[in-house]
């Protein structure tokens, strides 16, 4: 800082809002008379035009250099008055407020004591603006492309939306196929289209989409990087099929020598599959995949005398010799859809789930009444002794949601209506069966909820307002103990079937997901958004969004809404093509470095990294900063024992004289 | 200590959260006593814990660090480390005998803006009680 | 010059006469002797080897300050330089000192802040009996019993003090006294010189500096540098407790828009005693300094003054925390030479 | 320990050309003073001793030798470092290693078991220092001072260091070689120095350091001596910005101590130096011993015990004490 300091000092009446309890004129003359303050004013509004045009000429005519505002809280007008002394010429990071309304006016009443401390205030600040350093904000380019993680609806509608607009997608699944918890459902509420007929197309569209490069059966490895920026590391795993010679025509599956003999996820363990699948017909891609766990030559290293699938591919295309392979790309922006778990229904033993094959889940059930389930839609149940159609059957509500025994206080939002949904599928397949609804309350607050709610109810539902405490065997029957709190009269229902409404939970894997993209949890345990109300797709790492059941649960159309939201906030920066860095960032002063790596271990943002430089022929460690990654916050600063780290304009020497003006000036 | 006493406080409070509640305790009009100053910092993380030893030795009879509520930290763990820092500067500072009414560290959200104000009256009276830091002035002494 | 008596009996009322009136004098603080005001009725003891740290700071102190002013602002503030003072049992090794000090602050002008104090100060001596362990003040141009610096030297006969004014500001003290006193006998006189005979005589550690001060130049480089200055720790004990080091630093302290210049001891065994602006450190390492230390006592000094700044009263050696013993330095020198 | 074996041992590494020179031990000038010693060949070897006299902690020079400006081309010695550490020295090799301060392959860690060392103020206050040279010996529950051929029996508690009394790791954490075999630990006393403090009164405590810190003469010699005050430019001499005036008087005394202790909080390893080589007698170990009860009772931290630990200033746990927090 070679040039005198040359400071302006800028008392806003704020109308009476100031004024009304602060004697600005007297804090303007006191200001006067503090060193290198050539200018001291005072006006009605400062953040008018004529306020900064007064500030603008006062810059021009007194070759002002610094500049303090003493008005309101900088958290509502620093742009703005950075705006006006850059427009002036000097630059935006030469202004100091002094918040003289939020924390002085409208909170004190003695006008004395508000003046006084106004004069502080005002002290304080230029006690640090004439130590403030010009700053330059800097923007790097951002890759016109963007990572979904998570090929269900939502990642599936985020990839569709931001390849439409012409940006490039890798959308990365884990599993072999696209399509999610969705594909797996029958009908959906209210408007009970079948989720299939609405999906698929969307399947097939992102794997044909010149824009997206999809990579199912793979998985994130590595986000280095930053907005923009970030560098991605994916691990596509082995299908030991080879990706462009498979026809999908499913000979392979068919003379597998285990065929059918493994539960099948997509069928939740009802249905069977083979060591080499096709989770389910419409999977996309129709890539057939060797399961590693299950195939015999991969597990046992022969079979027969040869693997049967290899014998009988006519494309020839089994490759047992395939290998993981790792597949690196950059993109600008990354939206995090991976979905959710279904809640684990032998967390409640009490409902017998591991115990009687005809207590289900809703996902089951989903399945079970599925045209092109396990069953092929005939809902029968195995009661221990024989395969029967169910006469009697009860639905559970809120199995491991609002449930603090389980650690799930939330309400996942979707169990009531799935439940109605499936009691009236139910209905239609078994007309004269007797249904009832266990629920604590019916949550149906959606467009169209409450009418289908209705409508099942007149279809002969019984709703019974009670939570089971029991579910047991008697003779052929399961007897669910539970009391009608309405009526408060305790029951012992025989049934024929029970289905668990079980809820939504954060995926077990989340914690992968979260160190991969420093994201953070809320209480309810999903990823927490940037701001609950006003940011709700975002997260605190810059360019990472959110999608879907991730952030909490949802039904599809809040899915599909969230998605495109992620979608245009991931495009911003792909559209702008650049990315603005703060300037306000930490910066090291490597000749008093000791390289002990202290703010390398503070660092939320792993912005700092130790590098060796050479200090006159010696080779010694110092820590460097990435100022694309640092957010400024300076927690390395105050860990930093040689205080050779300083966050810029919140440095110590600029902080040090600001404590010292308050503390003496009386 | 007589109530004539006035003391000096010194505030050090995080942009996102404590800064934003003493913002809006502004615009509730929400009313507490003029002996507090703030200086902003970006995250409580920023504040060296020798900027209080700094800021009683320089003329303040207390000091104020807030912070936001943990895990809500803008930057995610900021609050934690100033828990650490702060939390071993207060027992240090009361093992060589500085009154600990003279020092206080509070979560306050930009919800806050009563809390702000219940933290304000706490920080003061403690200090009014405390009395002036005379003790330990650097001006006062050969000066 | 005459000699007077003072029996021990009355030795409390002979401090009567000047306590509370700016006189200091060595007490016991913890479990060290130091230099400190003497309230009307106490009465400073005085068996004592030394003082741990020497009593320079009367004169010179550690910080004070020049001059005081604001911010932008061009007037400067002078502040006042103390008052009349009386140094009451300070050893002949450090009076010494104070006037080999004194040759600097008066040597290419005169320092108003040193001078003044020290012509404020009346030293009143104490010859020493029982000569310290690493007490070597005889190899170094001084003895137990010297009066150089001082205004008056008293010495310990047993049951009295033997009281000899050295300047007329030490035949005022006698002179406020006299109703205590009585004329010094020639047995008296005699038991004195058996006395500081003595004391010499228990003088254990020795220096042999013929030829030092012309020899060391010569030793600029050699390989004994680096040998004794390897365990310096670069600490400003030894120099803060020499009563002979006088170097000081000059800072402004500003806080909020006031500010001082002041001006504080500095040791030049700490690095950036000499590390220049431009980054650049004349005496890089500990080995330079560590032979600035020695060449300043012994072969600057002695140069300009015609003096070694060196009184032999031990406290570098004692309180060294890794034994560097310049006894042993200057040893190792002369075997060099 | 065995002299002999010590020596033997220290030859042979000082004759390895991967190290540079050994720092060790030495009788001092005369009386009970011992000496820092930096042997470069298997001769100088022959003056390194153990004994209880050996207070002294050796690895604040890991840290201490300057890198002056090599000219261009000129390679930087990369050789290995030999130190002899006793069990509370190893603790600060640890903890140099957890902040960087030294890497691993730079070190060789001579272990030496450590029975206790006497405090040699303690010992020159009852049994009165001479200008002779001076012997000290283990024996037990006493300690031998030999002296012209007479021996002399001291309990070993009356001259016992403060730290050893307090010690819980005689013996090294850590060392590439052991020297002798590992002592038994002995029982730890109760920190009554720290505890006689903590049931003075606030007003009491402030009074009590006041008078301590007024004699501070600011040597720094604490600073200097102290293993982990390694920084190139110490935050406490700079001059923008002035954390703490020059000046010396009790207020800036007071904030140079503050900080000192505060910087040392949960990395000091109580080898009591600053303690022993302060020159105005401040009870600085009562300091840093304080913050190091604080860290291992409440938040259950030990310093300079695990390499890979995370520091603990840089670190935090979620369940962190905030009792005090509003």
């Amino acid at each position: 800082m070679t040039e005198k300091p040359k400071v302006g000092v800028y008392v806003c009446h704020c109308g009476i809002n100031i004024s009304a309890t602060v004697d600005v004129e007297t804090v303007a003359d006191f200001a006067l008379k503090l060193p290198n303050v050539e200018v001291a004013r005072t006006y009605s509004y400062m953040c008018s035009d004529p306020g900064q045009a007064l500030i603008k000429n006062d810059i021009k005519e007194h070759g002002l250099n610094r500049v303090i505002v003493a008005s309101c809280s900088p958290r509502m007008h620093e742009p703005t008055f950075r705006k006006a002394i850059q427009e002036a010429g000097i630059n935006p990071y030469y202004l100091e407020m002094a918040n003289i309304r939020e924390h002085c006016s409208w909170v004190h009443e003695d006008r004395e004591e508000a003046t006084a401390k106004s004069k502080k205030l005002v002290a304080a600040a230029v006690a640090k603006v004439r130590l403030l350093e010009a700053l330059e904000s800097k923007e790097v380019d951002a890759e016109p492309a963007a990572l979904v993680i998570g090929a269900g609806i939502a990642g599936i509608q985020a990839a569709l939306d931001i390849a439409d607009a012409g940006f490039k997608v890798y959308l990365v699944e884990k599993t072999p196929s696209v399509g999610g918890r969705m594909a797996q459902l029958d009908k959906t509420f209210p408007t009970l289209d079948c989720s299939a007929c609405i999906l698929t197309p969307k399947m097939v569209d992102c794997a044909s989409h010149p824009n997206i490069e999809l990579l199912s059966y793979s998985e994130v490895e590595e986000i280095g990087g930053f907005i923009g920026n970030f560098d991605v590391k994916v691990r596509k795993k082995a299908r030991y099929v080879d990706f462009d010679k498979c026809t999908g025509c499913g000979d392979c599956a068919a003379a597998c020598r285990v065929k059918d003999r493994f539960p099948s996820e997509f069928d939740m363990g009802m249905g069977k599959r083979s060591a080499i699948y096709l989770p389910f017909p419409q999977a996309v891609p129709a890539k057939y995949t060797i399961d590693p766990e299950s195939c015999l030559f991969l597990t046992k290293g022969k079979c027969g005398k040869g693997p049967k699938c290899e014998e009988v591919c006519q494309a020839g295309a089994i490759n047992f010799d395939q290998q993981d392979e790792i597949v690196e790309f950059k993109v600008g922006a990354v939206i995090v859809a991976t979905g959710f778990d279904p809640f684990d229904a032998s967390r409640k033993p009490e409902y017998g789930y591991s115990d009687y094959p005809n207590v289900i889940t809703g996902m089951e059930m989903e399945r079970l009444v599925s045209a092109s389930g396990p069953t092929g839609g005939k809902v029968k149940v195995f009661n221990g002794e024989e395969e029967i159609e169910p006469k009697e059957v009860a639905f559970i509500k809120c199995v491991g949601s609002r449930d603090a025994s389980v650690g799930n206080e939330y309400c996942s939002r979707v169990c009531c209506m799935y439940v109605a949904k499936q009691a009236h599928l139910l209905r239609d397949k078994l007309p004269d069966a007797n249904i009832r609804v266990y629920y604590m309350d019916v949550r149906a607050f959606g467009k169209g909820f409450e009418e289908f709610y209705d409508r099942v109810r007149r279809e002969n539902v019984r709703y019974i307002r009670g939570n089971p405490s029991e579910i047991f065997k008697r003779g052929k029957k399961l007897v669910v103990k539970v009391e009608d709190t309405l009526t408060a009269t305790p029951l012992e229902d025989e049934v024929d079937l029970v289905v668990l409404g079980v809820g939504l939970e954060p995926r077990a894997d989340m914690r992968q997901t979260m160190d991969l993209l420093r994201l953070s949890q809320s209480p309810d345990r999903f990823f927490l958004e940037a701001h609950p109300k006003l940011r709700p797709v975002d997260t605190a790492t810059d360019g990472v969004f959110l999608a879907g059941c991730c952030q909490g649960p949802k039904d599809i159309p809040d899915t599909v809404a969230q998605a495109k939201g992620a979608a245009s906030s991931a495009m911003i920066p792909l559209a702008r093509g650049k990315v603005m860095i703060s300037a306000q960032v930490a910066t090291v002063d490597e000749s008093t470095c000791r390289g002990c790596g202290f703010c390398v271990n503070i660092c939320p943002y792993t912005a700092i990294e130790l590098v060796t430089v050479n200090r006159f022929g010696h080779e010694v460690e110092v820590a460097r900063v990435n100022e694309a990654l640092c957010k400024g916050c300076g927690s390395c600063s105050a860990g930093c024992l040689s205080d050779s780290i300083q966050p810029k304009s919140f440095r110590d020497r600029q902080i040090l004289p600001q404590i010292a003006a308050l503390g003496v000036v009386r | 200590m007589s109530d004539s006493f006035e003391p000096n406080i010194v505030a050090f409070l995080c942009n996102w959260c404590s800064y934003a509640g003493a913002d809006l305790a502004g615009t509730s009009r929400v009313h507490y006593p003029a002996n507090i100053q703030v200086i902003r910092v970006m995250c409580s993380g920023r504040v060296n814990p020798l900027y209080v030893m700094n800021a009683l030795q320089q003329g303040a009879d207390g000091v104020l660090v807030s912070g936001c509520h943990p895990g809500d930290c803008h930057y995610m763990e900021g609050n934690f480390f100033a828990r650490r820092r702060l939390g071993m500067l207060k027992d240090l500072m009361e093992y060589v005998g500085v009154d600990p009414r003279r020092f206080h560290m509070s979560w306050v959200s930009a919800s806050e803006g009563h809390k702000w104000k219940e933290v304000v009256e706490k920080t003061v009276e403690d200090a009014r009680e405390a009395g002036p830091f005379e003790g330990f002035r650097r001006r006062r002494i050969d000066w | 010059m005459s000699a007077m008596l003072l029996s021990k009996e009355k030795w409390p009322q002979f401090v009567g006469k000047f306590a509370g009136k700016n006189l200091w004098a060595p007490k016991l603080e913890g479990e060290a002797m130091r230099f400190s005001p003497v309230e009307e009725g106490e009465t400073p003891l005085l068996e004592f080897s030394n003082t741990r740290i020497p009593p320079k700071s009367a004169a010179f102190p550690q910080t004070e300050t020049m001059f005081r002013f604001q911010l932008g602002n061009q007037e400067i503030k002078l502040p006042e330089l103390g008052e009349e003072m009386i140094l009451m049992g300070i050893r002949p090794c450090d009076a010494r000192a104070m006037s080999i000090v004194e040759k600097l602050f008066r040597w290419d002008y005169d320092d108003p802040y040193y001078l003044e104090r020290r012509n404020l100060i009346t030293l009143i001596g104490l010859a020493c009996n029982e000569p310290g362990l690493n007490c070597f003040c005889s190899s170094v141009g001084g003895a137990p019993d010297s009066t150089e610096g001082l205004d008056l030297l008293m010495v310990d006969l047993g049951d009295s003090f033997l009281m000899e004014a050295v300047t007329p500001k030490g035949e005022a003290v006698l002179k406020e006294a006299e109703d205590l006193l009585e004329k010094a006998g020639s047995e008296a006189l005699k038991s004195r010189e058996a006395i500081t005979a003595e004391a010499g005589s228990k003088i254990r550690r020795t220096v042999d500096h013929k030829g030092i001060p012309e020899g060391l130049p010569a030793l600029w480089d050699d390989p004994l540098w680096a040998r004794v200055s390897a365990s310096c720790i670069g600490c400003g004990t030894c120099t803060y407790l020499c009563p002979t080091c006088h170097c000081f630093d000059i800072q402004d302290e500003v806080e909020g828009f006031e500010a001082r210049r002041c001006r504080m001891w500095d040791s030049c065994m700490f690095e950036e005693y000499s590390l220049h602006t431009s980054g650049h450190n004349p005496r890089p390492t500990r080995r330079e300094r560590t032979r600035n230390r020695i060449n300043h006592k012994y072969n600057y000094y002695v140069d300009k003054f015609d003096v070694i700044a060196c009184v032999g009263c031990g406290r570098c050696i004692n309180l060294c925390p890794v034994n560097i013993d310049i006894v042993e330095i200057l040893r190792q020198v002369k075997e060099a030479l | 320990m065995d002299l002999e074996q010590l020596r033997k041992t220290a030859a042979e590494v000082v004759s390895r050309e991967d190290v540079k020179y050994l720092i060790g031990w030495k009788k001092g000038t005369y009386g009970y003073r011992v000496a820092p010693v930096f042997v470069e060949d298997a001769a100088g070897a022959a003056e390194l001793f153990f004994s209880p006299l050996c207070t002294a902690n050796l690895t604040t020079y890991l840290t201490m030798a300057e890198k002056l400006p090599l000219p261009r081309g000129q390679e930087a010695d990369k050789r290995k470092v030999a130190l002899m550490v006793k069990g509370c020295d190893s603790r600060a090799v640890v903890q140099l290693l957890v902040e960087k301060g030294i890497h691993r392959d730079q070190v060789v860690v001579i272990g030496c078991p450590c029975p206790g060392m006497v405090d040699p103020a303690l010992l020159a206050e009852k049994y009165k220092e001479t200008e002779k040279p001076v012997d000290l010996k283990w024996d037990g529950d006493q300690f031998l001072l030999i002296c012209d051929g007479e021996e002399l029996a001291i309990p070993r508690d009356e001259v016992l260091a403060e730290k050893c009394r307090l010690c819980r790791y005689p013996n090294p954490v850590i060392s590439d070689i052991l020297l002798g075999d590992p002592v038994e630990k002995w029982e730890v006393a109760e920190d009554s120095g720290v505890a006689e403090l903590d049931t003075l009164d606030i007003n009491e405590r402030w009074s009590y350091w006041q008078e301590q810190f007024s004699k501070c003469i600011r040597c720094y010699s604490c600073r200097n001596v102290c293993p982990l005050c390694y920084c190139q430019d110490c935050i406490l001499d700079r001059l923008n910005p002035t954390w703490v005036n020059r000046a010396v008087n009790f207020s800036e005394n007071t904030a140079f101590n503050i900080s000192r202790a505060f910087h040392l909080a949960g990395r000091c390893i109580e080898c009591g130096e600053c303690e022993r080589v302060c020159p105005a007698n401040i009870p600085l170990g009562k300091l840093n011993r304080k913050m190091a009860q604080e860290v291992r009772e409440k938040y259950g931290f030990e310093p300079g015990i695990d390499p890979d630990a995370e520091p603990f200033q840089a670190s935090f746990k979620p369940d962190d004490p905030e009792d005090f927090i509003l």
